[in-house]
């Protein structure tokens, strides 16, 4: 479904992802970890053309346009780091903007599933975004983006910063997501949490895949866990 | 005597307690390591000290001198130093010139040592260039380099380099080991190592336990603004609280 | 006692008048700062634009009067789209080449205008001429009319941002970029909405501000003033501020206008007025300084 | 070559020409190139705070005016004689930038520039409403010469004893542009000295990161009010002798907008907080508006050419900000930076 080959990516003159190729296929479920600063916000950032890229990058067997706008329009939605909500729109108006690639929809059934997954919107409905908690303003983010009826869906750091209980809540909704039909991709520092769901997990640091497998693969190896397992237990 | 005190510091953003009634200290020579998950509140305890923000209540002691209100200046004046864990440098200068500022004393009128023997001590220390490098310290390669041009291993020396030009009798360090390659997070781990064994007083945050386990002497592990725990990196790794909360932290 | 309330009462009418006009003109560089946070010095220049395109299409083409009005339209949305397009674009990045640039095409401007029409005065024909009797205040029947446009003018932006589907993206892209872009939304083409937006409610406000006051090559310079005002009183980038803001401004300067003044005389009648008319431009510019310093958000606005 | 020597050959390259064109140039460009050097120093002033620390004053013209304003008016109104009004007027915009500096070092980027440029419209409208006494928007003429005929007498009787004789006229020109050439030479070399020295490093640290320069234990403010202090202290210096050099106090060299945003102009073109840099662009930006001028003014007879050229000459202002314009579009670096880049691509070809 999403393939990237040979990725080179700079800032000034940092060159901050190098070669990297990953692939995501239909239906599947991918984490990309790695600690702070590895790339992984970059690369989500190039996928979704708000960064220049050198490489190839393709979406169902055509490159992907190098405009955010058609990015979207072809149903790869990206819930990016920080949230990039629209803080003095309502709940449900942040919700209906997620659904501006859509022609022609419901929105009453298209909210209503986003509310089935995150009850709590429902309640917050009329509530300005701003005012909402971090683990609101991150559900609210998964749903906007749920809302352009996505068909690969890219995740930045949807835990961070957020307490355990919510961590949980998520990592259900996103599992149900996938279960519905949406491929994800999901960048993440919190390890166990994005090998939790996960069919396949590709290891970045300093900007270099380094290591790529299963779940069971990547809680078995030595370097993964000593390094991001905390090996104190 | 400890050489910072932290008393009940208390700050909330909106309505977010971000730090609460957190007290701690230092002693001089060691390395105690501020640790919680992201999101705990440490870089929080860190714009505390070096007085970017001001707390709600509470106060902080450096030398006995209550430096609460203080600007920023002024505590690194008084021997604090920070290193960010994002690289705050001056992309148009030189390496070299970069480290130089933090050796200009803050002086407008007054004639001052030259700044030069002290920027080049500061370089070679920190490894950001050898002696060869800098035999007579004209031809020093950190001379025509920019920080633009580093790996990022170069950037966190960089910062080191740049606080350390400040005399700092405490350091702090804001999650050194981020971004770093495996290979980087060896050499700037025994880099910290080396520093502690000159007898320098270091704070050190990080998120993650492994990294720091074997550099600090205690730890103090925060979670959402509070302390859970503090002793030395066995007694807290065996802290059931710290297990829970922290560690486990429901799964993840 | 009687006399007393005749000037109250021409105050609070006149600052009421006024006022609409100047939220109006500041209306267009409100919306682009907001959106885009560019600060676009050339707006009081659109404004002159607005004003001599149709005092040209009245004197020298014979056009009606709301043929002349549409004209000013027209070519001051083309403007805005040509400035962001052919300027403003590439040097957004940079804050600050952005004021220099801005403000060397709001001197080019003058200079064109100058070149064709000379430095010299022009009066633009009002919609309706003649007076009315609001109680017992005289009021320029154009003013009346200048008024209720401006109030139009805003209520249908505010329902175009408010209610409709490209309004509503304004909106949102104004409060996160990225947040747009990540939803399909294509921010170059908000951009040249807005900057076309903000150059038509220049047109309209330039037409009305021309027939209020007088139309010269530096006429650009006071409605910068008063957008700079209204939109720092108020808040960059709020448009409810920005109301509140233009009324108090308003306020302001009509005050200034009827405040006793107090004329100091030398020996050798060498006079200085202090406050009264010849105050009105100053007391904004002060007003506008000291909140800047005492308050850099504004007094309306939320510190970002 | 450290910069620090680099910057000072070129300025004194510079001087040494000005000095010695002097001589040789025609009664019109005497008088422009006089122009040019005091807004030189204008323009190096405006460098030394905007350029160097990166806070962008669009309205430095008003230090110009404060300064200005009190030496003319003082010497029209209560014949203070020139050895205090520039002095007063100096101390004048001292306080003025000082006044100004300490409440906007709250004020960031836009905000700050924002302000500046209020400053001198404010000023006007007072000056405006001060009418009967600063002349308003005409100016007072009057003010004690810079070159008085004591001064010039003496100069008269030290050139016969040389042998040379020069009419009236162009001695008192000769008086006003060396003179000026001096002040340019010393303030170049003063802003030079200072730029490179460590005051200088940490005006330019601020520029680039003002809270690495605070976390280097050093007072952001304290720096950023002494660059605004000597910044006013330079430009009110040229306001203040411009006036008794003009025997005039005019509004539209003490008070123009355009002449503030030129001093930009001039620093960027130049390359900024290099003051040599900002010296060369007060040339060109002055010195490209007398050509325009003079090129206006020449009437070819032949056809086409003819034609263009007669047309050039009510567009000259126009055609000035255009080029202006389209300098700050491609030549954003800035001329210094250029040639530096230039001479250490030269060295490392020859080294390498």
């Amino acid at each position: 479904m999403l393939t990237i080959e040979n990725l080179n990516v700079y800032y000034a003159k940092a060159h901050v992802l190098k070669n990297i190729t990953v692939r995501v296929s239909p239906g599947e479920f991918v984490s990309l970890i790695g600690p702070n600063g590895a790339g992984k916000t970059t690369l989500f950032r190039t996928i979704s053309a708000l960064k220049e890229g050198e490489g190839r990058i393709s979406f169902n067997g055509a490159p992907l346009p190098r405009d955010p706008a058609k990015v979207v329009q072809l149903g790869v939605i990206h819930c990016p780091e920080g949230r990039h909500l629209f803080p003095e729109m309502s709940v449900k108006d942040n919700l209906l903007m997620g659904a501006f690639r859509l022609r022609n929809f419901d929105p009453a059934s298209e909210l209503e599933k986003v509310y089935q997954l995150f009850p709590i919107l429902r309640e917050r409905e009329r509530q300005l975004a701003r005012t909402l908690s971090g683990g609101e303003q991150q559900m609210l983010a998964i749903g906007r983006a749920l809302m352009g009826r996505p068909e690969l869906l890219l995740l930045d750091e949807p835990t961070l910063g957020l307490a355990p209980i919510v961590r949980k809540a998520i990592a259900e909704a996103l599992k149900q997501i996938n279960e519905s039909g949406v491929t994800i991709l999901l960048a993440e520092q919190n390890v166990p949490f994005a090998l939790a769901h996960a069919h396949r997990v590709y290891l970045l640091e300093t900007g270099v895949i380094v290591k790529e497998g299963t779940p069971e693969e990547f809680r078995a190896d030595a370097h993964v866990q000593q390094v991001y397992l905390g090996g104190v237990s | 005597m400890a050489l910072l005190h932290v008393e009940n510091l208390r700050k909330s953003f909106g309505g977010l307690m971000a730090v609460k009634d957190l007290s701690f200290h230092v002693e001089p020579g060691e390395i105690l390591g501020l640790i919680g998950p992201n999101g705990a509140g440490k870089s929080t305890v860190f714009n505390l000290i070096m007085g970017t923000i001001t707390p709600d209540q509470g106060r902080i002691l450096f030398k006995g001198r209550d430096i609460t209100h203080w600007p920023t200046y002024k505590i690194v004046d008084a021997g604090v130093a920070r290193v960010f864990q994002i690289a705050r440098y001056f992309p148009r200068k030189t390496v070299y010139e970069n480290v130089e500022i933090s050796a200009i004393p803050n002086e407008i009128f007054v004639r001052s040592a030259d700044p030069r023997a002290k920027t080049v001590e500061s370089c070679v220390r920190t490894g950001l260039c050898t002696n060869e490098h800098c035999p007579g310290d004209d031809r020093c390669l950190c001379r025509s380099e920019l920080p633009g041009m580093l790996p990022q291993g170069g950037l966190r020396r960089l910062e080191l380099a740049r606080a350390i030009g400040t005399d700092p009798e405490l350091l702090l360090l804001d999650e050194p080991f981020a971004g770093l390659s495996h290979a980087e997070v060896d050499e700037i781990s025994h880099l910290i190592a080396s520093l502690r064994d000159e007898g320098q007083t270091i704070v050190l945050v990080d998120h993650n336990m492994r990294g720091v386990m074997r550099l600090v002497d205690r730890i103090v592990v925060l979670c959402f603004g509070e302390k859970i725990a503090e002793g030395t990196p066995e007694e807290v790794a065996r802290n059931p609280q710290v297990q829970e909360a922290y560690l486990a932290g429901g799964g993840f | 006692m009687e006399q007393a309330f005749i000037i109250i009462e021409r105050i609070v009418i006149y600052s009421v008048l006024i006022s609409a006009l100047y939220a109006l003109v500041a209306l267009g560089f409100t919306m682009i700062f907001g959106v885009g946070r560019v600060l676009n010095l050339a707006h009081g220049a659109f404004l002159m634009v607005g004003a001599y395109t149709a005092w040209f299409a009245q004197q020298y083409l014979h056009w009606d009067l709301y043929s002349a009005f549409a004209l000013a339209v027209v070519v001051c949305t083309l403007l805005g789209v040509l400035l962001y397009h052919g300027l403003v674009r590439h040097v957004q990045r940079s804050p600050i080449v952005t004021l220099i640039a801005t403000l060397a095409c709001a001197l080019i401007i003058e200079e064109l205008i100058k070149i064709f029409f000379t430095t010299n005065t022009q009066l633009l024909a009002p919609f309706v001429s003649g007076s009315v009797e609001i109680h017992k205040t005289t009021v320029i029947t154009n003013r009346i009319i200048a008024f209720g446009a401006s109030w139009l003018a805003i209520i249908l932006f505010w329902l175009f941002v408010h209610r409709t589907r490209w309004g509503k993206v304004i909106l949102a892209t104004a409060q996160d970029q990225d947040g747009a872009a990540l939803v399909g939304v294509d921010v170059k083409r908000v951009y040249t909405l807005t900057w076309a937006l903000s150059g038509a409610l220049a047109g309209i406000a330039g037409f009305f501000f021309a027939s209020w006051v007088k139309l010269d090559p530096f006429m650009w310079r006071d409605p910068l003033i008063i957008s700079f005002a209204i939109v720092v009183v108020g808040g960059l980038g709020s448009l409810k501020g920005s109301i509140v803001a233009a009324y108090l401004i308003g306020l302001l300067e009509v005050l200034m206008t009827y405040s006793p003044s107090m004329r100091i005389c030398a020996a050798d009648f060498r006079c200085f007025e202090f406050l009264g008319s010849s105050w009105v431009g100053v007391s904004s510019l002060l007003v506008l300084i000291a909140i800047l310093f005492l308050k850099p958000e504004g007094l309306f606005g939320r510190a970002e | 070559m450290s910069l620090r020597t680099l910057k000072f050959a070129l300025l004194g390259l510079t001087v040494i020409v000005a000095g010695a064109v002097g001589p040789f140039l025609p009664s019109k460009w005497m008088t422009t190139l006089l122009y040019a050097q005091l807004f030189a120093v204008y323009a190096m002033g405006w460098d030394i705070l905007s350029g160097m620390t990166g806070q962008i004053s669009f309205g430095h013209i008003f230090f110009v005016a404060v300064s200005g304003y009190t030496a003319g008016l003082l010497n029209l109104y209560l014949q203070w004689p020139i050895w205090a009004t520039v002095p007063t007027g100096v101390v004048m915009a001292v306080l003025a930038g000082l006044l100004f500096s300490v409440p906007a070092l709250r004020l960031r980027g836009p905000y700050f520039s924002l302000v500046t440029l209020i400053l001198p419209l404010a000023a006007a409208r007072l000056v405006i409403i001060l009418a009967d006494w600063t002349g308003g928007e005409l100016g007072k003429f009057g003010v004690t010469p810079l070159c008085q005929d004591s001064l010039l007498n003496a100069l008269n009787g030290v050139l016969l004893r040389l042998g040379i004789s020069i009419d009236g006229f162009r001695l008192y020109q000769y008086c006003n542009y060396y003179f000026f050439w001096m002040l340019m030479a010393m303030v170049g070399g003063g802003l030079v000295w200072l730029s490179t020295s460590r005051i200088g490093k940490i005006l330019e640290a601020i520029r680039e990161n003002e809270e690495a320069v605070e976390a280097a234990g050093i007072n952001v403010a304290k720096y950023k009010i002494f660059a605004f202090v000597v910044s006013a202290f330079i430009v009110g210096l040229g306001g203040a002798l411009s006036v008794h050099t003009n025997e005039a106090v005019f509004f539209n060299s003490l008070l123009s907008l355009t002449t503030s945003i030129e001093m930009i102009v001039a620093s960027v073109i130049g390359g900024m907080g290099t003051i040599v840099g900002a010296l060369w662009g007060g040339f060109l930006v002055r010195g490209g508006e007398q050509v325009i001028k003079e090129l206006a003014q020449l009437k070819l007879p032949i056809g086409a050419a003819g034609l263009a050229l007669s047309f050039l000459e009510r567009w000259a202002t126009l055609i000035f900000f255009a080029l202006l314009l389209v300098l700050l579009f491609f030549a954003r670096q800035g001329l210094l930076p250029l040639l530096a880049g230039l001479f250490r691509r030269g060295r490392r070809i020859r080294g390498g």
